[in-house]
């Protein structure tokens, strides 16, 4: 019986010691952080991808706790998710409306004038070496830096072109920053009207290095319910995102070198080799 | 009994490496290779951590635990309690280590992360004093057997960091990408330590 | 100046291949009908435009003014009149604006000043403002305008001009010929710009590998004060840093200008430029290009206009007899491929040069096997190997640890390298990543 | 000079001219022309092998060397990668590994070690240039703690003798005591005991000679190497004659030599700067004269070559030193 009173004593004394020296130094070095940004890191769907301008999940929720930023800005959380922080954490956050990537050039390989390049597969490296040696000065190079880039697998190089699936892309916005030639855009999802041409060179010179470029020829203006709809830029069409056309404009403007194409359509590569 | 300190000292580093001979200490050599800073930093803290616990654990062993008390009549002998004092004094100098670093260098108590109190559960820190113990080296020889074995972690480590970081800009497969790689790379360097079995 | 010159560290040594065009003198290249007159000839901001379509202009005459001092006005290498304001493909491969001039036929001077008789005596600033009028760029390939270089803050005191006349490029032979044809007026430029830079002296550094042209240099070099060294053969000793190493063994700091030691560094056509310029009056708007290349009829060296179409030189070297399979303007080592030939001739096209399909570098970027061979040749000490598998990795920061921005792009190591790896180009895209994040670091 | 209009003029097709970065020309050097100077350098050696152990040699070669382009070649189809035989770093490994072998080594050792090589050694960590230790010596050491006995089963030299082929296990002259120790003469031309590549040291020196001409190891690490074996060992044997053999001894015995020009120089394992190659070489020589003289194996030269390959990242980190031009820049830039 002894034998174990002394050893519990003695256990208990040591504890003690020990106990006392930490609770010092506790004291002596303290150091204190908010316990309400683990639970809201938990929350967020911790891809890491950036996409809220955070270096990541964990940042973006100390953004959060800290009022510096709302949870809707994750643009890879479902609604549901966003909400319950919100209200756990007791702020109110509206919802944005779903934006979807897209790469704004036609210019596919079949369709366009290219020098045999030969150096890093890469597209901002090869930009580097004579604008990537692409007859088109503002064409994509197709060398997949951007489907590397893209988190989610959204991009597709199809014979030198990079193509953006509607469906699968988050709207995380990695890509548009990686394109050296800034031909990503992110837009509204339920637009599906675009001009797939970046280059706003005179249309004769367009056309003599890519088949499938906007000469603008204003066909798409005309056609269009009112011409607000596209917005012209020099020699070049654009469509006007704040006041989108419908879808049915493709159609009714039988657009001559079938620029002006349909996502769904360009994903599912309708317009490969299509041109007049 | 007591071999001298030269031996101690390389069978400890070099022959039967705590964690490339002994096997001691596999979470935290492979958690914090990742980058040769959080390396040096984790094994600063093991050898403060395994010097320090090797010299309590075997004071507390000589003065306390292998005597034998004559308490109300009756014999008493602790050395039962061996393991359960030993865990809670290298606990308490893990909490210690945390909160100095946690003061004095944060990138630092970031960078370990999960691995800074691991260390309590580092069977290396344990294994050091328990191997003590078994060997029954005396106060001054356990001491520099942790503070050696802890030398052979860390060489052993920062080794291994910077394979690590090589490889990290290596075309690795990908399924063996990150630790995969690491214990493979590991497994050699535990074969070619054992080149140095025999040495003492 | 140190009469022995020092050997740097590391570089290469490709068999020159200069024999192609070294014997043939310096041909002028005929009047064109037309010129094409890149705008944007230097490094720095480009000039404002002051012609438009239609006006008839004077040769030399001020085609664009300098839009600020970091820049140079552009003069037209002909009479005639302007007929576009267009684009035209620039040797980077990307188009830029350009002025299209069609000729008169009379090729009649109304160059915008006189010739300044009396220099040995003039104002150094009034010598300096002659040079930045009549537009003189370095003319070894960068392209930098020399009033920049010739005007130093005043913290920093410049005690050495050097000439690179090391021409240390295979193939160019365009510095050799000026050198033997016109050594004259090289040495009137060195004293003109020892005259600015307030000094008494200046040295021409030329590769052992000329010696003729040695000979012809140190012949009148004594009259003006000017004093000529060999270099050892040993490619790149014309690059700046190296050329001041090896002459006064000062070492240009990482990121730093010759003037940070004490030197400036002029190209001997740039000389000339000045020579012409001061003496003469005119304007620089020409220069000696090695247009050669096995696959060539007749490699030579010839003097063009600023605006040559490369189709119009190709013509006159008596075009191919076998499809090249590269064209570059500059040298092998550090030239631009280009994959057009309306590109037009400017003030730093130092030479037009087909390369054969068996002597081409394909990069087949196999593994690199970490033999070292980069690492021992590289003029600036720093590890190619580790720093391209780093970018293989988009790993910048280690690129940017390993001192990458001291790489100076002179193809050493991608020559080496048995595994054909694009060392070059991974460098030029580690630093553009580099110096893009300290931008978005600077203006956040 | 009026310009002759000749008819033909050819100009170049600019849609067939090629776009890269500079530079546009480059030296004659290729992996494949390396690694066959390296095969080259190793003909004296593998010609002296299968004179002294006859045609079992030559097998133990032929089977190493083609099993391990055939465990490439798998691998690469199996990863989907085009076959990469051609640049000879498979036939090399092969080639050395068997050096490592003796020539009594049975067949099923062989492919073991050339899965073991090109395998665990080399495209686990993604082929040619990634691996961080010696493939051949991986597969060497795998093998000898693996199959001990196997490993130390000597065959006795039978001198121009091809059919000899029993397995009489006499003693390598680094474990041999006392009687059995060989004399330098029979060490030097190679007529003794012990693996493929080790016994030969004429044969040996060639190699390395031809290897040191022809630029393709940096000399540092021999040297060094060398070296310091013979320093530790001339020093340790004043002291006491009885713990080691002479230094000379130390040379021609064993690995050491294979070892020094061969193993330690392998490109990708080893350092690229030049002091690196130095440490290393001090590094390798200091552990095999610990192994050799205290340790528990009679050879350390494949440990310590394989400890100073995991070394190497290390010596690389901290012997790149300052680009040109660096001094000034504490004073200006920071």
């Amino acid at each position: 019986m002894t034998i174990i009173l002394t050893s519990l004593i003695f256990a208990a004394l040591l504890g003690a010691i020990l106990a006392l020296i930490i609770g010092v130094a506790a004291k002596a070095f303290a150091v204190e952080s908010d316990p309400r940004i683990e639970t809201v890191t938990d929350m967020l769907p911790g891809a890491n991808c950036g996409g809220c301008g955070y270096a990541g999940c964990a940042d973006f929720a100390k953004a959060i706790v800290e009022g510096a930023a709302s949870p809707s800005d994750c643009p890879v959380a479902p609604a549901g998710d966003s909400a319950r922080i919100a209200e756990y954490l007791g702020i109110t956050s509206e919802q944005k409306e779903k934006m979807v990537a897209v790469v704004r050039c036609s210019g596919s390989i079949s369709v366009t004038v290219r020098s045999p390049y030969n150096g890093i597969n890469d597209c901002r490296s090869a930009v580097l070496v004579a604008g990537g040696a692409k007859g088109c000065d503002y064409g994509c190079l197709g060398l997949a830096s951007c489907a590397r880039a893209c988190p989610f697998d959204a991009i597709e190089i199809r014979d030198g072109l990079a193509v953006v699936h509607p469906e699968l892309c988050v709207g995380c916005g990695k890509c548009v920053d990686i394109c050296p030639k800034n031909l990503i855009v992110l837009v509204p999802a339920s637009v599906d009207v675009h001009v797939y041409c970046n280059s706003p060179e005179k249309g004769s010179v367009k056309r003599k290095v890519c088949k499938t470029a906007c000469i603008a020829c204003r066909k798409c203006i005309k056609a269009a319910d009112n011409a607000e709809q596209m917005t012209v830029k020099g020699f070049l069409i654009e469509t006007n995102y704040d006041n989108p056309p419908l879808s049915d404009l493709v159609e009714k403007t039988g657009c001559p070198t079938t620029a002006l194409r349909l996502a769904s359509k360009h994903a599912a590569g309708e317009y490969d080799g299509v041109s007049k | 009994m007591a071999d001298n300190i030269l031996t101690i000292t390389i069978g400890a580093i070099l022959v039967n490496n705590f964690v490339l001979a002994k096997f001691l200490g596999i979470c935290p050599f492979l958690g914090v290779s990742k980058k040769i800073k959080t390396a040096l930093g984790m094994s600063g803290a093991v050898v403060f951590v395994m010097t320090l616990s090797s010299l309590v654990t075997s004071l507390i062993y000589k003065y306390v635990l292998s005597k034998t008390f004559t308490v109300a009549g009756t014999e008493i002998n602790l050395t039962f309690l061996k393991i359960l004092v030993f865990i809670v004094v290298i606990a308490s100098l893990v909490q210690l280590v945390e909160i100095i670093l946690q003061k004095f260098s944060p990138p630092l108590y970031q960078a370990l992360g999960i691995f800074l109190p691991l260390i309590t559960t580092n069977c290396a820190v344990l294994g050091a004093a328990e191997l003590s113990v078994q060997a029954g080296y005396g106060v001054l020889e356990s001491t520099i057997f942790g503070f050696c074995s802890a030398l052979g972690f860390a060489l052993a480590l920062i080794l291994f960091s910077s394979l690590r970081e090589k490889l990290d800009l290596a075309q690795v497969p990908a399924p063996l990408k990150g630790t995969a790689i690491g214990l493979i790379t590991a497994g050699i360097l535990a074969m070619v330590f054992m080149g140095f079995s025999g040495l003492v | 100046m140190s009469n022995k010159p020092r050997k740097f560290k590391g570089g290469v040594h490709p068999n020159d291949s200069k024999a192609l065009s070294a014997s043939s003198p310096v041909q002028d290249a005929p009047l064109l009908e037309k010129y094409t007159v890149i705008l944007h000839q230097n490094i720095g901001a480009p000039p404002e435009l002051l012609v438009k379509k239609g006006d008839a202009v004077k040769k030399g005459a001020l085609l664009a003014k300098a839009s600020g001092f970091v820049s140079v006005p552009l003069h037209a290498p002909t009479s005639g009149t302007v007929t576009a304001i267009d684009k035209c493909p620039g040797p980077t491969g990307i188009s830029v604006p350009s002025v299209e001039i069609t000729a008169d036929g009379e090729d009649e001077w109304g160059s915008p000043f006189e010739p300044m008789a009396d220099w040995q005596n003039a104002e150094p600033a009034d010598l300096k403002q002659r040079v930045w009028d009549a537009g003189v760029v370095g003319m070894g390939g960068a392209g930098f305008p020399s009033h920049v270089k010739l005007s130093p803050p005043p913290e920093k005191p410049i005690d050495t001009l050097i000439l690179n006349g090391a021409e240390c490029e295979p193939y160019l032979t365009a510095d050799h010929r000026l050198m033997l044809e016109q050594a004259e007026e090289v040495v009137l430029g060195a004293a003109i710009l020892a005259r600015i830079l307030g000094l008494k002296t200046a040295v021409i550094g030329v590769e052992n590998n000329k010696l003729d042209a040695i000979e012809a240099l140190k012949k009148v070099a004594a009259n003006h004060n000017v004093t000529v060294q060999g270099l050892s053969v040993n490619y790149p000793q014309g690059a700046e840093k190296q050329l001041i190493y090896a002459l006064t063994g000062r070492e240009v700091p990482i990121g730093g200008l010759p003037m940070a030691v004490g030197c400036v560094v002029q190209n001997v056509a740039s000389a000339v430029a000045v020579a012409d310029a001061v003496v003469m009056g005119r304007p620089s708007i020409e220069r000696i290009t090695t247009v050669t290349g096995e696959p060539l009829v007749n490699p030579g060296n010839w003097r063009f206009r600023i605006g040559t179409p490369i189709s119009k030189a190709l013509e006159l070297a008596g075009g191919v007899k076998v499809q090249p399979a590269k064209l570059l303007l500059g040298g092998p080592m550090m030239g631009f491929a280009q994959s057009s030939l309306d590109v037009t001739v400017m003030k730093n096209t130092s030479g037009i040069l087909l390369i054969p399909a068996e002597q081409v570098s394909q990069y087949t970027s196999e593994p690199c096997i970490r033999c070292g061979k980069c690492v021992t040749c590289c003029p600036m000490d720093i590890l190619p190997a580790t720093i391209s598998q780093a970018v293989e990795n988009e790993r910048f920061d280690l690129a940017a640890q390993l001192n990458v921005l001291a790489c100076i792009e002179c193809g050493s190591c991608s020559y080496v390298c048995p595994s054909h790896r694009p060392l070059n180009q991974h460098f030029k895209r580690a630093k553009a990543e580099i110096m893009a994040a300290r931008r978005k670091q600077q203006n956040k | 000079m009026s310009e002759v209009e000749t008819p033909t003029i050819k100009l170049p097709d600019p849609t067939l001219l090629i776009v890269s970065n500079s530079p546009h020309i480059r030296g004659g050097e290729t992996i494949s022309k390396i690694m066959v100077h390296v095969l080259v350098a190793l003909a004296p050696a593998v010609a002296a092998a299968i004179y002294f152990f006859g045609l079992a040699a030559l097998e133990v070669m032929l089977l190493c060397t083609f099993g391990c382009i055939a465990v490439e070649e798998i691998w690469n189809k199996c990863a989907g990668r085009k076959p990469t035989w051609k640049d000879g770093s498979a036939a090399l490994t092969g080639l050395l590994l068997a050096m490592n072998l003796s020539a009594g080594a049975p067949w099923w050792i062989c492919l073991l070690g050339a899965l073991l090589a090109i395998g665990l050694g080399k495209q686990i960590f993604g082929g040619l240039g990634f691996n961080p230790f010696n493939p051949a010596l991986v597969a060497r050491v795998a093998l000898l703690i693996g199959f001990p006995s196997f490993m130390t089963s000597w065959v006795a030299p039978q001198a121009g003798k091809f059919m000899a082929c029993d397995a009489l296990t006499g003693a390598t002259p680094l474990g041999a005591q006392g009687a059995a120790v060989a004399s330098l003469h029979d060490l030097f031309i190679g007529n003794v005991g012990g693996c493929l590549g080790e016994t030969s040291a004429i044969a040996l020196i060639i190699g390395g000679v031809y290897l040191l001409i022809k630029k393709l190891i940096k000399w540092q690490v021999p040297a060094a190497f060398i070296g310091t074996v013979v320093l530790i060992s001339a020093v340790v044997h004043l002291v006491n004659p009885e713990m080691t053999q002479p230094p000379l001894y130390h040379i021609l015995a064993g690995g050491l030599l294979i070892g020094a020009f061969f193993m330690a120089t392998d490109m990708v394992t080893s350092p690229m700067t030049a002091n690196g190659a130095l440490i290393f070489g001090f590094g390798c020589g200091l552990i095999t004269s610990v192994i050799r003289i205290w340790g528990g194996y009679p050879e350390g030269v494949s440990f310590s070559i394989l400890f100073m390959n995991a070394l190497t990242p290390l010596i690389d980190r901290s012997t790149i030193g300052k680009p040109f031009g660096y001094i000034r820049v504490k004073k200006e830039s920071e």
